[in-house]
């Protein structure tokens, strides 16, 4: 054989249809990566009309785990394109999603980016797209919580690196602009002690403290802030992360504002209904719409534009749908996927603790600005 | 009691430095040659190994899994410079590696530099920074040593992870999401799943400079003298040899290598992650090299290979149907592919204390046993 | 020798790393006096003791018998053959570096006797005064000492020792000598020496070795007596012997 | 005022709980020579048995004397954890550090791995005392209930690790056989037993520290240890190797420095100050603050 | 040649080497003895550079070299052996004696040679090796060498360096009493022609006044007396303070 072969896609009618899904089924991301593809089997399943065929071509799902780690899933998605998947779809880590896109664009597969939430994910390429949420749409719904801005005193507090810059733009961007005075406060993700950066922020008395911290040291800085008094002398908002991680607020969970992308019973649609039925255990959680609509936008890219990429890009541009969270909209300009956000709050003690839904704001309430599609 | 630690490991005598007596004597110089011919034209083969790879020899996905795999043996070889030949026991090594990474990426994408001058300026970069952090570390030995560079390779994972910002306001490295390379410049060979070949070849060309030149110079004067440090510091400096020059020679190299390894594995990935400036990456290095056999010419590099083979073997390994079909108290540790990897780590070392390379020398006297019956 | 003997070696080989060091050494130690162990470098002498306490290298194999009494040393680990009252000064005097002298000294304490340390400081009062340095940095002829104080400080039904007045001055060897001219009055002694004129005031027996084998067996005094013999098997005139 | 007493007894927590991760490091790579990277294993196990007994086990909980038996109970386990490593994989090793050292890197990758498969890799809510939720007023400062518990806890071990070393002859025994294991076996002593026990210690103090950091930090998750291990590192090797004391002081300078660099410094400051605390410490004395100097 | 002022070493109060004045002729030979521990191998650890005096200078050719580290000294001329032996356990015999050639001799940063194709080298090593008698132990690793061989070993490493000055602590200690008279012709030989001088300890009283010009007297880190082999011998406090009653 030469060594520049590659298996050719099938230009065969009813071949089946290689979709190669990398997400994290191990490492620190597994529980995400559990839910997405949850949610992409459900949804496949629905879109489908529990036949898992566009037309009577088969859908042909190829799992890899990328472990979290770039390297891997670039590996994992050289070898599923090799193989003559045009469709990758996954990415639990924002880092994951970023490297893979490039690899899409190079070889002209379409790439539907899940959980990661990094800006930077939309508008990346022609060939990429996102079926969950970004950090701006947070940002925007963190906003709602303030009503009027102007005048306001807005600390952000975020950890040291990409994630928090994100948010820190984007809430200078939203909220600042909006006439509020942004600062903020940045720790290191490895941070121990919370102690002298709840005291900084209590110096700093905002009346609106938006918190950006992913991790699993999350816990221990709640309860430090609620501990120096943070939590009661200001408006905290913040996302809300999956069930399980629910009760690690402990005592600080009811004083806290939550923005979410999703919880279950935020929104009771025939698509949230069909899923419920669908996934094990029945309860819905924060990813489970990023895969149920990746499986949508998959679905809708085969149907439409068959074996041919540019074909399938065409029909995702612009395209509205409803999904879990509502009616979605994928904007053609950048790729950004128009989402329903939630406004919520969190209520119980011990282990058990229920989320209830307090506003949603629609699509286009939290549409990010328009970006430059970069390739 | 602080230098024991770094002992040097378990004495092996440089082949180099041994004359060979075996019968193949008169064969085995050309055997590396032999096998270098045959990892080059492992794309032009179809066959499919099936249970080793996904898929046939020649596809995408399979060269590039060798592609990592050899950049980590050529890395690993590299490391054997320092920690098996001359008993240097660093802990960041990692940082080199990552200057070559991160170096190659940012001056690609971010200064927009063609990629020659890009991989030159990040190899000279990444050898200074040796020179210079290893004059500095070099002041302390044992275990001390293993940490002052310990120290500034944590200073280097803290930089990247800061993700310090440019005039624009785009972070430099991309913090804890990486930078993926702007391959818009590079040249098309290097591009797209169908060159992946290329990488691959460009993996083994990497490879083989690293075990020549490991080769060559533990051979040489210098090696001597290498070997020499390992034993006995003291004696050396009394035998008129400057402990500290040959020792900061042997650092240089081996971080020079390992950023040249650097721009390599930034090509294969086609970007940069904060993964490769980790701690957990420079042990995996020396997990690699005790694996294979320290101080040995093929053992580091089998070893790296190995190991890399494995870690992303073992992800597609966890999630087969085999093991899901499993009761659960074995099914749940085996689709983690730490667990097996550690694992299987633990059983070497206890197992084949000299490292697979050991193997041989702990088989021949089986062999011939059989053979005299 | 009418007498049964207190350590009984026969047949004993040692290899180690493929190497045949010991090939079939049999010797016996009386129960009283100085046994002396002699022959050139790298014949095997410290080989022989270490297989006696036990301490041959993992890589290597022992074959024979080593009997104390009745009992078989073989298959016995170390800590228990000197917890049985075997003495054992080693040839690199092993001191513990990083432990003071007295740390050294109470190391060597075993359970169940009261470690004689008058006995010890009259017989190497430098050790007593050192009690704070860290034996590592102690002279050589210190360390020896050390070495050597640290075994007597218990009870012993037999004592191996390894070249002990190798790097001492000659007064501290004159010294030693006497200290083991009286130990072997109440204790016997298998010692391994160079120094002829040690050997001299000290053996009652010797065993010679040569290349892994015993050359000669016998009176000690007689061997040095003999200027002929002397000269075969340690290859040493007498005249030297009287330096 | 109030923000420096705060920040000087939240620092004193942190210090506490770095030393608390340290002593059973400092002991077992001090004594043993084995610098064990499977110590935020025996962490782990320590705080999830913690976990596991105050729901699972008979007369065990999350509050009063229960809690008091939950703790026992994970220090229990990891002690034994640490002995069967010890037994198991350790000694057939001795003498061979460098496989040592590399067992117990195997061991650490492997066992979190196992602790993940097991209960999962996200964080779960650990069961502790309500007082410990709370705070003490100190001079105007709301100071942590669970950081003053961590500072009595990291008294008490400090003292019941000195007494150990100082009143029997183990640590003699240990410092002894690292330098030569044939020499101490000579002198009549059974080596491997001092061993094991200094294993023992070890992985008690580290699951002690596990179970508390708990409390500490709210949670536990599979990579808690691995994290705190850094620090661990950090601490013991300023603090001079096996230097029960050393670590003590070194634990505190870190904890303090980080703390206030933090608040006063810019983001991110405190762990390079730390890091270049350990770097300078080496450069101008090798052996750390309170280790012996090398012997030639 | 080599010359010490003033030398002293002290550990907080106590002074291990106290304040040695000490000439070295070309071509002589000095032995030096001294009660256990009264400062011998200090001495030698001051003058190769293994310890730092706290006063006093060294002079090599009077030059003054105080403050060099060892390996310049050593590329000065300035051997030495050491007291327990230190060889490179993990080399082979012969190995261990070509990197002490090819230390002395430079070239030792060529990165890019065959070290094995040296013909010189080996040439040399080999007769080192065959000056001490242990060209059969050649192909050994050095760390399993029986204790006396290793002794030899470190004498073939001191030859090898050729240096014009050599410092041998205990060179005979374990070496069996069969070889002494052997080793005691190297050493003889080493000195005679070359103008080469010897610094020597050594317990061994008749090695010593075989060998030496001059003796030193070492005691408790002071020179006592440095003189003839019978004037020191002589002495009333060497007889008592070292010798004792000879056996
Ligand atoms: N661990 C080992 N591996 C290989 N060979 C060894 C080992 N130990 C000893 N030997 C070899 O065994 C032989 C005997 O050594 P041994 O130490 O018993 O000699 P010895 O009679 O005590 O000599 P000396 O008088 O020099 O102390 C030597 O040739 C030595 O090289
Ligand atoms: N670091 C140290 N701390 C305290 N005392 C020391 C130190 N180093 C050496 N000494 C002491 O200095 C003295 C001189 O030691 P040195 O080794 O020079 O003696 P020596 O003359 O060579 O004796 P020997 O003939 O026994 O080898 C000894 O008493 C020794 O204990
Ligand atoms: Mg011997
Ligand atoms: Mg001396």
């Amino acid at each position: 054989g030469s060594p520049q072969d590659t298996a050719s896609g099938g230009g065969d009618g009813a071949a089946p249809v290689k979709v190669g899904l990398v997400y994290s089924q191990s490492g620190p991301l597994a529980s995400y990566g559990k839910q997405y593809i949850e949610g992409f089997k459900a949804g496949l399943d629905y879109a489908t009309k529990g036949t898992g065929k566009v037309g009577d071509r088969k859908i042909e799902l190829t799992e890899a785990d990328d472990a979290g780690d770039p390297a891997k899933a670039v590996s994992a998605a050289k070898d599923l394109i090799g193989k003559g998947s045009k469709i990758i779809a996954g990415s639990t880590a924002s880092g994951v999603a970023l490297q893979v896109a490039p690899i899409a664009a190079q070889n002209k597969v379409l790439f539907i980016s899940g959980p990661a939430a990094t800006d930077a994910v939309t508008g990346a390429n022609k060939y990429t797209f996102r079926s969950g949420r970004q950090s701006y749409q947070d940002v925007v719904t963190a906003k709602s919580f303030i009503g009027d801005a102007t005048g306001k005193k807005v600390v952000v507090f975020a950890q040291d690196g990409a994630f928090g810059d994100a948010n820190e733009a984007a809430v200078k961007k939203v909220i600042g602009g909006a006439g509020a005075t942004v600062s903020s406060v940045r720790a290191p993700a490895s941070a121990t002690d919370f102690t002298p950066f709840a005291s900084q922020i209590k110096a700093a008395k905002p009346d609106l403290l938006f918190v950006a911290w992913a991790g699993t040291t999350a816990p221990a800085m709640w309860q430090t802030l609620d501990q120096q008094g943070v939590l009661a002398s200001t408006t905290v908002v913040t996302g809300l992360d999956i069930r399980a991680s629910w009760p690690t607020f402990g005592a600080a969970g009811s004083k806290i504002s939550f923005l979410s992308h999703y919880f279950d019973g935020a929104s009771d649609t025939e698509a949230a209904k069909a899923a419920k039925a669908k996934i094990p255990g029945g309860t819905l959680d924060l990813f489970h719409p990023d895969g149920f609509a990746a499986a949508q936008m998959v679905v809708r890219a085969v149907s439409e534009g068959g074996d041919d990429v540019d074909k399938m890009v065409k029909a995702l541009e612009g395209w509205q749908f409803d999904s879990i969270k509502g009616p979605m909209t994928i904007r053609a300009e950048d790729h950004a996927l128009l989402q329903p956000m939630y406004q919520a709050k969190l209520s119980g003690s011990g282990t058990t603790f229920t989320a209830a839904a307090q506003k949603s704001l629609t699509g286009d309430e939290t549409a990010p600005p328009v970006t430059q599609m970069k390739g | 009691m602080t230098n024991s630690v770094v002992e040097a490991p378990p004495a092996q005598v440089p082949d180099e430095l041994t004359p060979g007596r075996s019968r193949w004597h008169g064969l085995r110089p050309f055997l590396p040659l032999v096998a270098l011919v045959v990892a080059a034209i492992v794309p032009y083969s179809t066959v499919n190994l099936p249970g080793f790879f996904e898929g046939p020899l020649n596809s995408p996905g399979t060269l590039q899994l060798l592609a990592i795999c050899l950049v980590f043996g050529g890395l690993a070889a590299g490391y054997d410079l320092l920690f098996g030949r001359t008993g240097m026991l660093s802990f960041g090594h990692a940082l080199y590696f990552a200057a070559g990474v991160y170096g190659t990426d940012v001056l690609v994408t971010r200064a927009g530099l063609p990629l020659w001058q890009a991989a030159l300026l990040a190899v000279t970069g990444g050898t200074i920074l040796a020179a210079l952090l290893g004059a500095v570390a070099l002041r302390t030995v044992g275990i001390a040593f293993a940490m002052v560079t310990l120290a500034f390779a944590q200073v280097g994972a803290i930089v990247v992870a800061r993700d310090f910002k440019l005039g624009s306001g785009e972070g430099l490295t991309g913090g804890e999401e990486g930078l993926p390379l702007d391959v818009s410049g590079l040249p098309a060979a290097l591009v797209g799943v169908t060159n992946t070949v290329n990488l691959y070849w460009l993996a083994l060309a990497y490879l083989t400079l690293v075990v020549f030149v490991v080769h060559r110079v533990s051979g040489s004067p210098t090696g001597r003298v290498l070997a020499g440090l390992r034993d006995d510091e003291r004696r050396i400096g009394v035998l008129g040899l400057d402990p500290y020059r040959f020792k900061l020679v042997a650092f240089t190299l081996a971080g020079g290598l390992a950023t040249a390894g650097g721009v390599v594995y930034c090509l294969i990935v086609g970007g940069a992650s904060p993964h490769v400036t980790s701690s957990e990456l420079t042990l995996s290095l020396l997990v690699m090299v005790v694996l294979g056999g320290p101080g040995t010419r093929w053992g580091p590099v089998l070893g790296g290979i190995l190991y890399m083979y494995l870690d992303h073997r073992l992800t597609a390994f966890g999630s087969s149907d085999a093991v899901d079909n499993l009761p659960a108290f074995l099914s749940h540790p085996l689709s983690q592919p730490l667990f097996v990897l550690g694992t299987v780590f633990v059983l070497a070392v206890y197992f084949f204390p000299g490292g697979l390379t050991s193997l041989r020398s702990r088989l021949t006297p089986l062999l011939t046993a059989l053979r005299r019956r | 020798m009418s007498v049964e003997p207190v350590l009984a070696v026969e047949d004993l080989s040692v290899r180690i790393a493929g190497l045949h060091i010991l090939q079939g050494v049999s010797f016996t130690v009386a129960p009283t006096g100085v046994t002396v162990l002699l022959g050139r470098n790298g014949v095997g002498k410290t080989t022989t003791l270490r297989a006696i306490v036990g301490l041959t290298p993992r890589s290597g194999e022992v074959r024979g018998t080593i009997r104390m009494g009745v009992q078989s040393l073989l298959a016995r680990p170390t800590h228990r053959l000197v917890r049985g009252g075997l003495g054992y000064v080693p040839e690199d005097r092993c001191v513990f570096a990083g432990l003071t002298v007295a740390e050294n000294l109470r190391l060597a304490e075993r359970r169940g006797s009261t470690p004689a340390y008058d006995k010890v400081f009259a017989l190497f009062p430098e050790l007593d005064r050192r009690g704070r340095q860290r034996a590592g940095s102690l002279s050589g002829g210190q360390q020896q000492m050390l070495a050597i104080g640290r075994v007597l400080l218990n009870d012993n039904r037999l004592l191996l020792v390894d070249e002990p007045t190798k790097g001492l001055a000659p007064k501290v060897v004159t010294e030693v000598a006497e200290v083991l001219e009286r130990v072997a009055e109440s204790v016997p002694v298998l010692l391994v020496e160079q120094n002829l004129a040690v050997v001299r005031r000290l053996a009652k027996d010797a065993v010679v070795l040569s290349a892994g084998k015993v050359a000669w067996t016998g009176n000690a005094q007689e061997l040095l007596l003999e200027t002929a013999l002397t000269k075969s098997l340690l290859g040493v005139g007498s005249g030297e012997v009287h330096a | 005022m109030s923000t420096l007493v705060l920040l000087t007894l939240t620092g004193l927590g942190l210090a506490a709980l770095y030393f608390l991760v340290a002593s059973g490091l400092s002991l077992v790579f001090g004594l043993a020579d084995v610098l064990n990277f499977a110590h935020g294993l025996f962490l782990g196990v320590g705080a999830y048995a913690t976990w596991w007994a105050a729901d699972n086990l008979p007369g065990a909980g999350s509050d009063g004397f229960g809690f008091v038996v939950a703790v026992a109970f994970g220090v229990l386990a990891g002690t034994l954890v640490a002995v069967l490593v010890e037994l198991v994989l350790i000694r057939p090793l001795y003498s061979r550090t460098i496989e040592q050292v590399l067992v117990t890197v195997g061991l650490s990758l492997a066992g979190v791995a196992l602790l993940q498969a097991t209960w999962g890799a996200d964080a779960r809510p650990f069961p502790r005392p309500s007082w410990t939720r709370e705070v003490t007023g100190v001079l105007g400062a709301n100071v942590p209930n669970a950081g003053l518990l961590l500072i009595v806890a990291a008294a008490v071990v400090l003292g019941g690790l000195l007494a150990f070393l100082h009143w029997t002859r183990y640590g003699l025994v240990i410092r002894a056989g690292v330098e030569n294991r044939e020499m101490v076996t000579a002198l009549g002593i059974d080596v491997r037993k001092a061993f094991t026990l200094v294993f023992a210690i070890g992985g008690a103090a580290a699951a002690l520290a596990g179970a508390l950091g708990g409390v500490y930090f709210g949670t536990v998750s599979p990579g808690q240890g691995g994290s705190l291990l850094i620090f661990a590192f950090i601490v013991v090797v300023i603090g001079g190797m096996g230097s029960v004391v050393g670590s003590a002081y070194a634990a505190v300078a870190v904890g303090l420095l980080q703390q206030f660099v933090n608040y006063y410094g810019t983001s991110g400051l405190g762990d390079i100050c730390v890091v270049g605390l350990l770097a300078v410490v080496l450069l101008l004395r090798p052996q750390g603050l309170a280790g012996k100097v090398a012997t030639a | 040649m080599l010359a010490t002022r003033g030398l002293t070493w002290r550990i907080g109060e106590v002074a291990i080497v106290d304040s040695v004045y000490l000439d070295l002729a070309p071509g002589e030979f000095l032995g030096v003895i001294g009660p256990n521990g009264a400062g011998k191998t200090s001495l030698f650890n001051l003058i190769t550079g293994l310890r730092r005096p706290t006063e006093g200078r060294i002079l090599l050719d009077s030059e003054d070299v105080t403050a060099l580290p060892p390996h310049r000294r050593a590329r000065l001329g300035l051997g030495r052996t050491f007291q327990a032996s230190s060889v490179f356990g993990s080399l082979t015999v012969r190995e261990n004696v070509r990197l002490a050639v090819q230390a002395h001799r430079g070239g030792s940063m060529k990165l890019w040679r065959r070290a094995a194709a040296d013909r010189e080298v080996a040439a040399a090593a080999d007769a080192a090796l065959d000056r001490v008698g242990l060209h059969h132990r050649g192909a050994a690793l050095a760390g399993t060498l029986a204790h006396g061989e290793k002794r030899k070993l470190e004498i073939a490493l001191l030859l090898a360096g050729e240096p014009r000055v050599m410092l041998l602590d205990e060179p005979m200690a374990g070496v069996s009493a069969e070889d002494v008279p052997e080793l005691v012709e190297v050493i003889k030989s080493l000195t005679g022609d070359s103008g080469r001088s010897v610094l020597m300890v050594e317990h061994h009283m008749d090695v010593i006044l075989e060998l030496a010009d001059r003796i030193a007297v070492m005691h408790h880190g002071a020179l006592l007396a440095c003189d003839t082999p019978e004037t020191v011998m002589a002495n009333a406090t060497v007889q008592e303070a070292y010798l004792g009653e000879s056996l």
